[in-house]
Order: C-alpha cells, then structure tokens, then sequence
C-alpha cells in the first residue's frame, strides 16, 4: 500500500511538450510510471517522449482514449489555473501541479472548483508525488528513494528530497512522499495528508516538513494531538528568516506577528511531536 | 510587492474611494508649496515601507507652510527602522471623528478573500484581534461570487457603523474590494477610514501589498516599484529571476529552493555562523542564473564564505558547477567556497568542481560547518 | 405530516417592508404561519405588520436573533439574485422567493451557488407553498384549501389555486401546495416534489401542472414511471398556444419543435398518467 | 426579444467576431446603391423575425447592381409567414468552402449555458440533432467559471475542426460567449460559420434572442426592438407591463396568471370556440391596469366575446371589477362579457359587478361554454 499514487496510477502530463514536461515525463517513464498521456493544444496527434507517449489536444480526449487517473501539470504560470480547470471538468480524480507561480486569486478560484469537482490537488509549486519503485509523478528523484515504511509530507520541494535521502542513507525506505508545495492557497494540506497516512497499513512512522508562514503546522499540531496513533518528527524551515519578507515561496512569510517558525516548533512539541534542528537529525529522531 | 501609502490611495482614489488632497515632496521646499496650495496647515506623513512610522515620529502635523517646511526637514532626515525616508506626503488636515479599520486580504485557511473591519481603527489591526478580539469582524468573500452588497451590510452591522454612514461605506468597501481583485493584491487596507467633522467617510492612510506571482499581468504596478526601498542586490537579484533577500551575516548562501534555503540559514545559525543572504537560485537554474547569483553574493562586502548547497532535481548539478565556475572566471575572489552537491547528474557537478579549489562537503551539517569555520578564518 | 413547511417552520420575510411583502406577511400571520423575522436593508431595529415582526438589516443577523429557517423573499427583480445569495450565506435550509422576472443568467448562478450550499430553492415566479391549516408561505390564497391527502406540484400560480378550488370543492384537501414556477432555470422541480410526496405518508395522491416549454414534465414522466408508487394526474397548459411566443412565464415557450404540450401529455400518458383536459376534471380523475 | 440578423450581427462585429460587409435597405434603391458600394455582386436577405426566409425564396444571390434592385424589391414585396418584409440586408458575397454551426443558449436542465456546435451548419441546428445526433457537440459553461479556452478546443476537436483554423475559431467562440454574457441572451447564434474561399472563417449568418427579464439592465438593446415586427396590439400591452400574444381567434380572454390564461385558451378550443388572444393581468392587477387590459382585447375586431377568468391571489377580484367597469365606461361595446371572478375578494368583486349587465360564471368550464355560446350568437 501507499497513498495517493501506485504503480497503477496512469499519468497524464500536460506540457509534455516543453522542455520540462519532456525531461521529467521521460524520467517518469525510465522509472516505471505508467505516463499513459500527454497534453498540449494544437499537438494532438503527435507522439512525445520518443513515441512513448501520445499527445492529446484536450485533457477530455485524453482521459476518454487513455484512462488517465492523474494529472501532472507543467505548464507556464498564467495557463496552469486553466490546466486545472480542464483536468478537473474532465473528471480527472487526482490533479498534480508542479508549475511555480500562479497567482493566489488564481488559486483562490481553483481550489473552490476543485472542491466542488471533488477533484484532489497537490501544488502547485511543488515537486509532485514518489511512491518508491512504483511511481514517480512530479520532479522528486526517483533514485534517492527506497520503498519502506516512512511517509513524508512536505511544503518544500528540495527539502524533501534531502529528507528523502537522509532516510536511505539511514536505511530507512518511504512509503509515499508528498510535496504539498509552498503556495498560500494550494490543494491538499499537512492534516489532509496525515490523515492519509494514518490510514496506509504500510506507514508506520511520518516526517512532516513545515516552514514559515500561515498557521497550517500550528493546526496539523492539533490534529496530531486529535487523531494520529504513528510518531509523527517534524522539521520547520526558517527559524532565522526575517518577518515581513518573502523567502521565495509566496506562501512563506513572517506577517503582522503570524507565522513564526518559533509558534510552529512549540505548537508541535506541545502536540509530543518531535522537532529536528536540522534535517538531518530527523532519522535519528524517528529511529 | 509593497505600495507606498501614497501609490495605495492613488489606486483606491482612482476607483472612488475619497482621499484627501496632498502630494508626495522630496525636498522641505517642496513641501512648503504643497502647504501653502493646500491653505497651510498639513499633515507631514514619511513615506517608507515600513510599519511604525507613526511611532518613530515619521508623522507630523503642520499648522502653517512655515512649519510644514520644517517638519518635512526633519522626516526627510530620518532613517526608520533602517530605512531612510526619502519621500513625504503632504496631506489636507483632517478633524478625525472616529476611526474604522477596514482591510481585505487572502485568508490562507479559508482559500478566499476576507473583508476585516473594526471600529477601534488607526492601531494595527493584529493587536486590536489579540486584545479584543470581539471588536473584529470577519466577512469571508466568494471569489466566483465576489464581494456582495449584503456582505458590507454584514459588515457594518457587525461593527455597529450607525445606519446613515452604511450607503458611504458600502461604496468605500465595494471599491477597495474593486482596487483588492484588479491589483491581484494580497492585502489593501484603509486603516484609518475617518468620519471627519463634515461627518464624510475618508480613506486617511491606505496600504496596498501586491502579489509578486500576479504582477505579470500587472505592468503598469509593477512599475510603482520603489527601487529605492530594497538593497540594490534585490533588485539585481530580481532581474535574473532570482529569489535572494539580504541579511546582516557573513555567510552567503546559494541554494536551490526556497525551503532548503532557510535550512540553510537556520544550520549556519545552529552552528554558531551568520547567514548573509537568503537566495533560492530556483528550479532548473542555468549556469548563467548561478554565474549571476554568485556576483550578487559576492557583492555583498561582509561575506567571508560561501556555502554552496545543491540538491539537483530540476535543477542538475553539472549546470550549477558550470556556472560556479564560470562565475568564479568572471568574479575572482578570495573568499572561501564551500560546496554540497547531491541529486541529479551530482557525479558530472563534482567532476566539473574537482579542478577547482574548494572545499566539499556531503552532508547539510558538515557543509555548515565548514562554511562556519572558513569564515572565522578569515 | 406534509412536505417542505408545516407548523414549526419559522419564516423571515426579505422585502418586508414593500407593499407587497407587508400585505402578504400580514395574511400569512392571520393564517397562522410563524413569521418570526423580516429584513430590509437600513430598517433593522423597526418593526413590521402592526408590530407584530421584528425588522432586521441582514438576513444573518435575522437568523441569529430568531432562527429563522424559511426564507421567502418579495423583493424587486433586480436585487432578487441577491437576496437568495444572502439567505443562502446566512444558512436558511428552505428559500422561497415569489419575484418575478429574475434574469435567467442570474438564476444560473443562484442555483450554483444554492445547490453548493446545500439550500432548496423554490421558484423564482412562483406562489410559494402552502400546507393547508400549518403554514401558508407565500402567496397562495389560505381559505380555499383544506387539510387532506393530495399534494399538488405546479408551474403556474392561479392554475395552483385553480386546482386547490376545485378540489377543495369536491371534498378532496391538500397535504400540501407546491407552487415550483416558470422560470426556465428554478428551484426545485417536478422531479425533486415528486419524490418527497412519494416519501411522505399524508401523501396518497398526486396531482402535477405542466405547462409548455423546456421538458421537465417528460422527465417527470420518466420518473413517475420508475420511482413512483402513489397515484399521479397531470394537467398541461398551452395545447393552443402558437410557437415562437412566449406566453407570460419566462419557461413557457416552444422553441426548435421542443417544448410542445402534446409530447408532454403524450409522455405523461405512456407513464399511465391521467391528463385531465381542463383543470376542473382533476378532481374526477383522482376520484 | 429576437433581434434581426443585421442587428445581431452588429453585436458579433462589436467583439470582433468577422462579418461581411453590407447594410440594410428598406427600397430597393437603397439596396442598389449598397450593391455599387460592395461592388455590384451581392446578397439580398430578408430581415423578418421569423425562421425560414431561405426556403420561402427570402434570400437570393445578385450578380451586379440591377439585378441586387431587383431581387430586392421582389423581396421587399413578399410575405414571410405572415410578416411582410420591411427591410432587406445587403451583404458582400462570399464563397463558401464549409459551413460550421456555433450557438450558445440556456440549457434549462442542465441550468447553465451550453455551446453547441457543429459541422454541419447551414440547416436548423434541431433538424441536424434529430437526425444525426453524433454531428452535435454540447459543452456545458459553469456560470462563475464562464467559457474557457480548453472547452472551445473541446468543441473545436468534438466537430473535427481542423488544427489550422482553431486560433480564428476560439477567438469567435470567446467572442460569441462574450456577445451571449454581455446581452443577457438566451440565445446567441452563427449559422453558418462559414470558411470563405481564402480559409478564413466569417460569421454569414447571427441570430441573438434576449431575456425579456433582463432588458430592464440594457436599455440600449431594448431600444432594437422592430416595433414593425409584432402586433400594434402587442406594443400597446408591453407599455402597461401586460403580457399580451395576439391569436387568430374570436374570443377574447382576459386572465391573471400565464397557466391560467393558457388554460383558459385550451378550454375555449376545448369547447369548440377560438381563442383570441393570450393576455395575463399579471399578479396584483390594478384597475388601470385591468382596463388598459380591456381596451387591447377590444381593439382587435375578430373579438366577438370575452372572457375574464380571475383567480384571486396577489390579485383582488375587487380591484379587477373596479377595473372592468372603468374601461366598459371609456370603451362602450356590444361584445357580450363573460366573468368569471374567484379568490380574494370575489364577495366584493361580484358585489360591484352586479349592476353592469355581464354573464357570470362560476366554474371555468361554464364560463368557457357561455362565452362560446356568445361568441356564436353574436
């Protein structure tokens, strides 16, 4: 088990065209993700990926010939509200997107609909999902990873792969790790996750990676406390940031006295989760 | 993005909200003629993107030009938390009444846009939630239904604005909700919303804060930026698509994405350094954004190490060496380099650096502190 | 027992100040119906039908001084679009609202709107409901019904009240009245007032008014068809009415060869409903 | 509303959408000279609000200028459906390679607009769904969310569009769903879209029925209205806020609610009579109201009886009496009267009406046999 994707998860990238899309569906295919579509107006017909991958003209289409389940999302910032807008009308369950960018009203309007859909959605400005050997959708190296039993749910692209790799360095596989992405206003959150791998019989233990801005460790801390049974070891990025200014991310930022990586650190040593000072103690502290 | 408040009522005045006469001065002289037009007495207002200046003395109230002239002198003097106030507003005096908050911004939990209005106006806003709270009014706003009239009734009901200010308000609101979604801001704040002694609502200071992602489709307010408001390094940093904020240390970072980043500082931090920059070179970076991003670094003239943390995913670690060292052609320096490589193509990066003199590192902590100790040796 | 209102139910009325809504509110309190609230922007603190409702400045500030959870709105079309939002925000369950005229554009987003908050939209341009001896909501004239076991769905105000007379003068009472209206996009429809008289046990016949346009009343047939156990006679409206018009209601029109009276009778028919040929033969078809 | 194809087309060219050149004419003089303006070849189109001017010979192709006079005064002469023609539009001529149908109307079921688009244009878009339904695309628009680009390349590839036109198409569509939004349409219609000789696509055709309700936020479309189009009598009730369809028949019919005025209708027929009109009062009918009412019945000179069916509910069946006194006073008549006055107030209603010497009813089926009866004796 896992949670989110699996090796029968069938990926549709849009953007497979650009140069992003092509190398990192082509890292996807190498590693065994089923990339059963591409996406690109005024494309459809051609083949990408090496004749690998056929490309679709509509998300619709695409879903109608393939049966994607999932879509990952590479397109330019103003087109990707739009990218998915057209993955959740045409009944796409599961909507990944890795585009950094997007305007928050943008999302503001995304995340109603997608609700509304029923659709889920990790991003964007994330690194997407990696199931160990089964599926790798997004941009997280595939060979840094081990199947085992640790699930990973992070707001930070490279931060997670540095936990990823200090976990099979210490011979600790993953389940699943998520990227949640930076953004204030983006698709599933910390207690989303959680709860995911609450459920999973293959993880057993869980590393959050939160970092400044909003309160969204403060209410995973509460949920935590609530609802999880598995040792949950966090890290917070930031503790020296200072307030008032962007730190790349658009969702991290210190504003009028509200999200402090000190606040996030207490609310979840409160919760009895342990925080690491730097990522890689988080094995040590998860052992 | 931050607006000063002169740019924030230009746009709020541009959609109806009222204002009150002034301009924007440079110079006392300057001040003084805008006095004198406005009848003499004014109020002097520092215009720097910070908050506070009230506080720090950065506002002023003139009686006649004489004395606007003076007081303009002295904020043009000041440096408020850090910053040197390079601009005034001279403004129309106003008898002040009340005093409302009224402020609409992205509620991150919510996912939409949220009205916040309080009648004990003219403090921040935080402070007024974590003492009395109940004296807060939230309306949260459907971005497909956007602001509805009903919900600034909601609103004035909520503060308890009496009856005959309602239809002033509402249109106030109805165009700072207007100035908020057209400007893709994050945050636009009339704080304080007057009734003055003709008993009129007037937007008194306003604050616009923009959403960095949108200005894009925003040139003409991309364009208010105040280049003199940020290091010259930022802007620099900006013009390559860089995300670098400057810090007061001696180690300069240069990491891929945001959340390493800060870990990096944070680890430079545990180990007893001082991070002397925050920069995200991003996803993907070229050899020419690493080549730029290390000038940018390297210009900063308290930086006695460099820590160079990679961890290729996008971005693959041969392009970043290339770029070190294509910097390092075009920057001769002195300075002590320290570099971690991991993650895609890390084996071609560390070949490529191998000729170089470097120190390297494998592991975050072990990188840090190298990069502690290189600078105290300095 | 009854549908949608009985005894319990508490009404707010928004436009209760207009001429209208003080005339109808005034009837409907000597009916018997608890009218706890009313609201008209700028003259909460007032109160209303001879001091008898207390007039509020939002519909949320109505619903929390009285737990009002029945809307029934009688105000102008322009701002009716509106005040279905606001019910609909301050989490009234039930909105009635008797305006005619309401653009179609926006009752396509009152219904979104109404059916992702989960609210029951009756009408726009409709009579409202009535439960004869319970509640009276809306304009539906009290004295002509009586209590009974027939509930009634229609399209058109007076043809309701036709059918009530008639039946009323046969000895038959109501369970209760459902003016549903004829806008083309609405509330409730015959297929959703169906399903609850077939749920509800005062409930044991069934008497549904169709008129021209769209094809509610084919689906309707289809349904009966299927779900139906309880006894239905149908009346159609506009056997004689020439295509093209428009006649009165928004939703009455023939258009494009669809929409015709003759293809919803025979549909009605093919379910083995009884079409009665003018509204008097009702009551001898449910006999 | 309907709007006329030049009408409609004015619409479409306003946001973009390509028409051909042309004007209207109401001679054929007129329509000579636009034909020497366009270059002698042109087409002559009828402008009659009904469907069907093609095959009852309203469109014809012009070689040169004689001929476009000619045709139009042929044109301009004729009767379509019973609607003379008024005025003729004048249009270049275009060579026609494919003929594509795109409408956007109000899908009452789905409660959202729908586009609708197809291949085969030219011909009724219901013909082409009847008989061939695959050759018929839908795609529902979210009211908030609006048409998006990614739908119109979903009807561009549901239609078989081919890739090279796709560009043009979605800027018609987006500019159609704009024209539809814009106007409160109901419906907003090219047919045929066509792709003229030189690949370009070009609206030939338009149609744009309004939403009755809403012309009350578009003053500037309710003054399109082709008073030459509808009954004198038609106009007269829209001024009194009457719902008024003229008919072909003999009885009058005066009834508050539009059911029951259609019911009213079927039961005059149902008895072996001819209805009129169809006229609803509307709810809470005043007495000027009622007499205005009265007035517009009688004015039409097949009337030989009329019926009042009223149902007291907003309406007060006092109010009406009062009412149809008033206008028996303004407009002395012979037409023998049947009333039938029920609900709220009858008591009163009846009381007042006792005196005038009218046939009363009770039941809706005696008052319909009464004034059959009349309407046969007279």
């Amino acid at each position: 088990m896992s949670i989110l994707v699996n090796k029968d998860t069938r990926v549709m990238v849009q953007g497979i065209t650009g140069r992003e899309g092509t190398f990192h569906a082509t890292q996807m295919l190498a590693y065994g993700t089923k990339v059963v579509a591409g996406m690109t107006p005024g494309k459809g017909g051609e083949w990408a990926c090496e004749g690998k991958v056929p490309v679709f003209d509509t998300c619709k289409s695409a879903v109608d010939s393939t049966g994607a389940n999932c879509a990952l999302i590479y397109v330019p910032a103003r087109f990707a509200a739009d990218a998915m807008f057209e993955a959740a009308d045409a009944g796409v369950p599961l909507i990944v997107c890795i585009t950094e960018g997007v305007p928050v009203q943008d999302m503001m309007r995304v995340r109603n609909y997608l609700d509304q859909k029923g659709a889920k959605l990790i991003g964007p400005n994330c690194p997407g999902l990696l199931t160990p050997d089964e599926a790798k959708v997004g941009i997280i190296p595939g060979y840094i990873a081990r199947p085992g039993s640790v699930g990973i749910v992070a707001r930070s692209g490279t931060l997670t792969y540095e936990v990823i790799y200090a976990l099979t360095q210490s011979g600790m596989g993953q389940s699943t790790c998520v990227g949640i992405g930076g953004d204030p206003v983006k698709g599933l959150n910390f207690i989303d996750v959680l709860a995911m791998f609450e459920e999973d019989p293959q993880t057993d233990r869980i590393v959050m990676i939160g970092e400044i801005g909003g309160n969204d460790e403060e209410k995973a801390a509460e949920f935590i406390a609530d609802h999880l049974t598995k040792p949950v070891v966090a890290f917070i990025a930031g503790q020296t940031a200072p307030p008032g200014k962007r730190m790349g991310h658009a969702g991290a930022i210190v504003e009028g006295g509200s999200g402090l990586a000190s606040d996030k650190v207490k609310a979840l040593e409160q919760a009895r989760v342990k925080v690491a000072q730097y990522p890689e103690q988080i094995p040590g502290l998860l052992a | 993005m931050k607006l000063h408040e002169y740019q924030s009522k230009q746009l709020f005045a541009q959609r109806g909200i009222p204002i009150l006469k002034g301009k924007v001065a440079s110079t006392a002289a300057e001040a003084r003629d805008i006095a004198v037009e406005l009848g003499g007495r004014a109020v002097i207002k520092a215009q720097v993107l910070v908050g506070g200046r009230g506080k720090a003395g950065g506002v002023k109230v003139a009686k006649d030009a004489q004395q606007a002239e003076e007081y303009a002198a002295q904020i043009l003097a000041m440096n408020i938390k850090g910053l040197p106030v390079r601009k005034v507003l001279v403004d129309q005096a106003a008898e002040i009444k009340t005093e409302i908050y009224l402020g609409i911004t992205n509620d991150r939990a919510a996912k939409c846009p949220v009205v916040i209005a309080s009648m004990a106006g003219g403090v921040e806003i935080e402070q007024v939630a974590k003492e009395s709270p109940e004296k807060v009014i939230r309306e949260h706003v459907n971005p497909f239904l956007r602001l509805r009239d009903y919900q600034v009734r909601n609103v004035a009901a909520g503060i308890g604005l009496p009856h005959e200010h309602w239809k002033a308000f509402g249109e106030i609101a109805a165009a700072l909700y207007q100035t908020y979604w057209d400007t893709d801001a994050t945050l636009a704040e009339i704080n304080p919303l007057v009734i003055n002694g003709a008993n009129q609502l007037l937007a008194l200071d306003g604050k616009i804060v923009l959403d960095d992602n949108a200005l894009f489709e925003h040139p003409d307010l991309a364009e208010m930026r105040d280049l003199d408001e940020e290091a010259a390094a930022e802007t620099e940093a900006r013009k390559y698509g860089l995300s670098y904020v400057k810090l007061d240390g001696e180690i300069g970072c240069m990491v891929n994405g945001a959340g390493l980043a800060m870990a990096t500082m944070d680890i430079i931090s545990h180990f007893g350094g001082t991070p002397a920059n925050f920069l995200d070179v991003g996803g993907g970076a070229s050899s020419e954004k690493v080549a730029a991003a290390l000038r940018i670094i390297l210009s900063d003239k308290n930086v006695k190490a460099v820590l160079f943390n990679i961890f290729g995913g996008i971005t693959r670690c041969d392009e970043v060496a290339r770029g070190i060292l294509k910097a390092l052609d075009e920057v001769p320096t002195g300075v002590p380099m320290v570099v971690r490589l991991v993650g895609t193509n890390e084996a071609e990066g560390r070949k490529l650096l191998a000729e170089a003199k470097m120190i390297t590192a494998t592991s975050l902590a072990d990188a840090a502190q190298k990069a502690v100790a290189a600078a105290k040796n300095k």
